[in-house]
């Protein structure tokens, strides 16, 4: 039994907790046990509140980790936003003694102090490393016959030298474990595309935020794609609610495709329901290939 | 690829060939006011057809000062161009208004002015002295061409005369126009007006060969620009197109290589002048300077004048900073809205204590006059042609 | 202040190499056209890694700035390993201490020193967390007010609070006139 | 059989001792009173910085001292006759009227001339009896007979009077040597800038032109390696590439190769001297082939050294301030940037009098005035037999490929004079 502290964020425990439920069930049905990450907070977003003040962002994003590290776990993630704050600010702060020392004297108040003694992990990595493929397949109870377009988002590869997933042009991992499920990855043209949620964008101009969203859509579409699925949190409600806001926006038709987390549909293909993994909850309504 | 009645922009001006270097739009007198960029347009003119000048508002900011196409490193036309792009827009009547009605009043009236052909020889009529007409078959060695602008502008009428009383003292066999004087053209054709330029050169040579005018002497760079390097090129393609061109050679000199003959003649020295105690700072015209290389005569002849402390800008002669007078500009809004060129000229002569601005060309007396009034040197600074300071100094 | 040594200022976390990484930009264009924002808007990174050379300050103000989602693209594929999209954060943090914030962005702001969430739990969530046998309330801020405390002396520390104008007696932004 | 070299910068030095090394005696002809040539004025290589005193000294030691080689400095090729194998060439030797080796430099002290010194590009001055550098080979005084009034009007022996050694009585010989073949390396001249006059090169000291600036990064150099232009410390410096290079108005429309990397390297050695100058670089493209040179570049503009595309327009005073106006052609905008000192990156031409020397030897110049080569692939042939060229006066090029090219005609010549000896 492997023991990890989940770090839930924002959007995860309080807009699609259907994430949650999905992945702490399949990682336990691997064996993986997950722990509350008690007092944790927003990680938070690097792009927004890197953007606003780096300051504010490394000592919130240093006390997240901190609090794992006390907890002595290594700790993962359901959210790229989340994994790039964590991870940098991790990173920064395992390179940087200068930067170490004036996290611990600005969170000594607080009873902390950052260590390093922990590694950020997201939950794909979870999935690929601690589990792998060979055991995925195996715990295939209904395989998806589906055609599926990947989303990785960007924090999850980039910048490629820190988050080390390899090239961020040429990405694997996902493709992997969506056709450990049986269904078929298929390309298309946007696939390694931003969604266009990060960096404050959406906040400030949902338009431009959403004709990135839309254009990634498209190429789906022509791609014959039944459901895109996505490691990250921020991305799933970029392209979920995105598509009810695209549509409300531009007046376009309906995408109508199906927005899954890759827990969710890893848990689908193991047999859960459509329900217990919150796919009903979404903005989105599953199509019957996704509906147990 | 943007396309002119020659042909294509590449078979036209070469435009193919430009580097993208940038010298024409860094040397370009108005390109840190306007959005003017020459160096953009001659990429532009590449990448998109003829529709996308209409965009380009700030193309009627040249001032055909030529400075591009004297510097470019790759011996290209800019300032061709810029007449090529004009020539299009006019050809598909997107022009600005002012600028079409100067160019109907060319047709009509003979000048840009938008002044009944009657009224062009009126600022004779003030003068003590007797002026041959040609037009009324008197002989004359030399047809003095005014030029529209002398003629009509009450302020640039006095160099009309100015002229009129110097070249009569040193005794130079010549006459005008009056009434029958035709515009040269060479505004019309910077404003893209083919085929009116065309039209001019075609009647202006059979008129000069009527009146068996082979010598002219003009008060403006821009005519003299225009007769001595847009005539000829312009007669033979008329030639080649079977149009009835006669087969005179014109011989053209700019009023300051009269007088600098003179000088070298012995006719013109200082001890004919009365004292002129004034610091005159010479600023030299485009079309007389940048364009033609004309830079000794002026200087040559302030420098005899008795008692004038002659000093220079310190960007002068082929550096000389433009005053934004010519390619049309006196019938164009304009884009820009920096500080004007003439005020930073009329600043700088003021920050060099010069009390007199000699100038040998309409438009520069034009601009900068207003420049001074603007700037608030009236009390301080004459802007004077060097025909106006002659005709004051000379006994 | 010159403009880099102010970007190199907020950017410290970074640190100076991170920030100076922008002088080895050859202006080859690769970042504008890799960047999926430009496809679209009229941010042009090159431009920006350029006018931040020549110390422009004018691009502070330019509302084009916060039209990068830091996506990294630009980054991984830099010819010359500029730190662009690391500059660009640190020169929003410039803007943002100039008081070029957008009230949208404030208010992200204010939901984190409110909640130490920038999406804070609701009533539909809340349910929907019961029916799928998760605790009503996370385990995080919401539910721990001592951590939400922590979060909230980092925001005053840091004058946080201050840059995006967070009023305590309200919880809420005060008025600020948009830059 | 002999070999003869014409010129002795770097490829003519390189040409002789390699044709000395393989057993032929050579003749080196150097019209300037040392070898050494234009790198001589040159204080450090790209891109690896190093002394190029440090490795022209020991090449210009070496061709002195070697015994298959006759130096003749101060001297001219007049004529050539014959062919390959069998040249006739007339040189003339004019006289240094002091000894070689002789300087104690007392006879300096003592004349009363004052000449621009041409080794400083003219920033200093010299005297009409002088060293020509501080390396130069042969060394010691000569005596500058077109500026010394012993020569001018007899009113002058000072430095006679404290020198025996010097002997106003030297006279120009003229002597007729026998050569198999001769290598052609006579260098280049740089560019003029006040062909360009916009740029306002005569007008103003803040403007100098690249070799200027070399002189004056030199610790032997005229201001002893301090950065002082009209009296002061520049705290803004502007490079201006393509001057005189890429340009047909001026008659030169090929690019001269070393002026992207040579500016590189001064602004390098710039930002060594001023910490905390503003320095910028005006460029059309940047052309950094060599090897390591791309890398350098880099380095160079990580040491915040601005480089802004787009050529210089012109430069012009506003109320006695430097102002360099030009276009960024990147963000479509021109601007005007003040700088207290704005250096020219002037390209290489031809030498002044080059077709002269080709009518002399029979070869041909090209458009632009360099030497022409038999064809792309004999490169350091001509079309006469016999004649090879090296370096610059063939077409602009650095230093290591001087070199190189002084190599490869060396190799041809020996080639050449082997066959005809057997």
């Amino acid at each position: 039994m492997k023991e990890y502290a989940y770090f839930l964020g924002c959007i995860t425990p309080n807009r699609y907790p259907g994430i949650e439920a999905a992945t702490v069930k399949v990682l336990k049905k691997f064996d993986i046990e997950t722990r509350d990450l008690d007092g944790a907070s927003c990680c938070p977003a690097p792009g927004v509140f890197g953007s606003f003040d780096l300051n504010t962002w490394l000592l919130i994003a240093a006390r997240n980790v901190t609090l794992a590290d006390m907890m002595g776990l290594d700790v993962y993630v359901t959210c790229n936003g989340c994994y790039g704050s964590l991870q940098e600010a991790d990173h920064l702060l395992k390179e940087k003694p200068e930067l170490k020392d004036w996290v611990n004297e600005n969170l000594k108040d607080e009873g902390l102090e950052y260590k390093g003694n922990i590694e950020i992990k997201h939950v794909v990595e979870l999935l690929y490393d601690d589990i792998g493929i060979k055991r995925l397949k195996e715990a295939v109870v209904a395989p998806l016959d589906a055609k599926i377009g990947v989303h990785y988002g960007c924090h999850f590869l980039k910048p490629s030298a820190v988050r080390g997933h390899g090239s961020s042009e040429r990405p694997t991992i996902l493709d992997e474990l969506v056709e450990a499920t049986g269904a078929e990855s298929v390309d298309y043209k946007d696939k390694l595309m931003c969604c266009g949620a990060g960096g404050g964008v959406r906040t400030r101009d949902l338009e431009v935020s959403l004709t990135f969203t839309k254009q990634k859509f498209e190429s789906m579409k022509k791609a014959g794609i039944d459901a895109t699925i996505n490691p990250c949190a921020f991305c799933h409600l970029q392209m979920d609610r995105g598509q009810v806001e695209i549509k409300e926006k531009f007046g376009e038709e309906f995408f109508n495709m199906p927005v899954l987390f890759i827990t969710q549909l890893i848990g689908l293909s193991m047999g859960m329901s459509t329900e217990e993994l919150g796919l009903n909850a979404h903005a989105i309504p599953m199509t019957e290939k996704f509906i147990r | 690829m943007m396309e002119v009645e020659e042909g294509n922009f590449d078979e036209a001006y070469d435009v193919y060939a430009c580097m993208q270097c940038g010298k024409c739009t860094g040397s370009c007198a108005v390109s840190l006011r306007s959005d003017l960029n020459i160096r953009e347009l001659m990429r532009i003119a590449i990448l998109n057809e003829n529709g996308e000048l209409e965009k380009h508002e700030e193309i009627w900011d040249c001032t055909s000062c030529g400075i591009c196409t004297v510097r470019c490193p790759r011996d290209l036309k800019p300032a061709e161009v810029i007449v090529g792009m004009r020539s299009s827009l006019v050809e598909g009547g997107t022009i600005p208004i002012t600028v079409r009605d100067a160019l109907e009043s060319v047709g009509t009236n003979n000048n840009p002015w938008g002044r009944p052909k009657s009224k062009r020889a009126e600022w004779l009529e003030d003068l003590d002295v007797k002026v041959k007409n040609i037009s009324e078959g008197e002989d004359a060695e030399y047809l003095l061409y005014i030029g529209c602008t002398a003629s009509y502008d009450p302020r640039i009428q006095s160099v009309s005369r100015a002229a009129i009383n110097v070249l009569t003292k040193l005794g130079v066999d010549f006459g005008i126009l009056g009434e029958e004087e035709p515009c040269c053209g060479s505004e019309p054709r910077m404003m893209g007006e083919t085929g009116l330029f065309e039209m001019l050169v075609e009647d202006n040579l059979n008129l000069f060969d009527e009146f068996s005018i082979s010598k002219i002497i003009t008060l403006s760079p821009h005519a003299y620009n225009t007769f001595v390097n847009d005539y000829p090129e312009c007669a033979k393609r008329l030639k080649e197109d079977d149009a009835e061109i006669p087969d005179i050679e014109l011989e053209v000199k700019h009023y300051t290589q009269i007088l600098e003959e003179l000088i070298d003649d012995g006719r013109l020295d200082g001890e004919m002048m009365n004292e002129f105690s004034e610091t005159v700072i010479y600023h030299d015209p485009c079309y007389l300077g940048k364009r033609n290389n004309i830079f000794e005569p002026p200087r040559k002849i302030l420098n005899i004048i008795p008692g004038a402390r002659c000093i220079e800008f310190d960007r002068r002669e082929d550096r000389s900073l433009c005053c934004e007078g010519g390619g049309g500009r006196m019938w164009a809004e304009g884009t820009g809205t920096g500080e004007r060129n003439s005020i930073i000229r009329v600043n700088d002569a003021n920050r060099d204590e010069a009390t007199v601005i000699a100038v040998a060309c309409p438009f520069c007396l034009s601009t900068l006059e207003d420049a001074r009034a603007t700037a608030g040197y009236e009390e301080t600074m004459r802007v004077m042609d060097i025909f106006e300071i002659l005709d004051e100094v000379l006994k | 202040m010159s403009l880099v040594e102010d970007i190199e200022e907020c950017g410290w976390v970074f640190g100076k190499d991170t920030v100076d990484s922008l002088y080895a930009c050859m202006q080859c264009g690769k970042c504008t056209g890799s960047c999926p924002s430009g496809r679209i808007t009229g941010y042009r990174t090159r431009r920006l890694m350029n006018k931040v050379q020549s110390g422009d300050r004018s691009i502070l103000e330019d509302p084009d700035i916060w039209l990068c989602t830091t996506c990294y693209t630009c980054y991984e594929r830099c010819p010359r390993e500029v730190k662009t999209t690391d500059v660009i954060r640190a020169l929003r943090n410039v803007a943002a201490k100039e008081g070029h914030m957008s009230k949208a962005h404030r208010a992200t702001a204010m939901y984190v020193i409110k909640t130490g969430h920038a999406v804070p739990i609701n009533d539909a969530t809340k349910k929907l967390r019961k029916k799928l046998g998760l605790s009503e309330i996370p385990p995080t801020t919401h539910k721990y007010p001592e951590a939400l405390k922590a979060i909230q002396d980092i925001s005053k520390k840091m004058k946080f609070d201050k840059l995006v104008g967070f009023d305590w007696n309200t919880m809420n932004l005060e008025d600020r006139e948009e830059k | 059989m002999k070999g003869l070299v014409i010129g002795g910068g770097v490829a003519g030095l390189r040409a002789a001792l390699d044709i000395a090394n393989a057993g032929f005696d050579v003749y080196l002809v150097e019209r300037d009173f040392s070898i050494g040539g234009r790198s001589a004025q040159i204080v450090k290589s790209y891109p690896d910085l190093i002394n190029i005193k440090d490795v022209l000294k020991p090449l210009m030691e070496e061709v002195y001292n070697h015994g298959r080689i006759t130096l003749l400095t101060n001297s001219e090729v007049l004529g050539l006759e014959g062919e390959t194998g069998n040249f006739k060439v007339k040189i003339e030797k004019k006289p240094r009227y002091v000894p070689e080796g002789k300087s104690c430099e007392k006879c300096i002290e003592v004349c009363p001339v004052e000449v621009p010194n041409e080794f400083n590009e003219r920033l200093d001055k010299r005297k009409a009896i002088f060293v020509p550098f501080s390396y130069a080979v042969p060394d010691g005084c000569v005596i500058d007979e077109t500026n010394c009034l012993h020569f001018k009007d007899g009113s002058c022996s000072r430095c006679k009077e404290v020198c025996d050694g010097i002997n106003f009585d030297q006279k120009a010989e003229t002597i007729e040597i026998d050569v198999g073949s001769v290598v052609v390396a006579t260098g280049f001249d740089p560019f003029d800038p006040n062909l360009r006059p916009e740029l306002a090169y005569d007008k103003y000291d803040g403007v100098i032109t690249s070799l200027e600036l070399e002189r004056i990064l030199d610790e032997d150099g005229p201001t002893g390696g301090k950065i002082i232009i009209n009296g002061e410390e520049p705290k803004s410096v502007v490079f201006a590439h393509c001057i005189g290079s890429r340009d047909k108005k001026v008659g030169n429309p090929y690019c001269s190769r070393i002026c992207c990397m040579y500016t590189a390297k001064e602004a390098y050695m710039l930002r060594e001297k001023l910490p905390n100058a503003e320095i910028s670089v005006c460029y059309i493209d940047m052309r950094a082939f060599g090897k390591g040179c791309e890398q350098f570049y880099e380095e160079v503009q990580k040491k915040q050294v601005l480089y802004r595309r787009g050529v210089a327009a012109e430069v012009y005073s506003n109320g006695g301030n430097l102002v360099l106006r030009a276009e960024d052609t990147l963000l479509s905008e021109p601007y005007e940037s003040a700088a207290d000192m704005i250096v020219l990156a002037v390209g290489v031409e031809p030498r002044e009098d080059s077709s002269e020397l080709a009518e002399t030897l029979g070869i041909k110049v090209d458009e632009c005035g360099f030497f022409v080569e038999k064809n792309l692939y004999d490169p350091v042939e001509t079309e006469k037999e016999g004649i090879f060229l090296a370096g610059c006066c063939q077409g602009p090029k650095e230093i290591a490929d001087s070199i190189m090219q002084g190599g490869a005609a060396a190799a041809k010549a020996i080639g050449l004079m082997g066959r005809h000896s057997n």
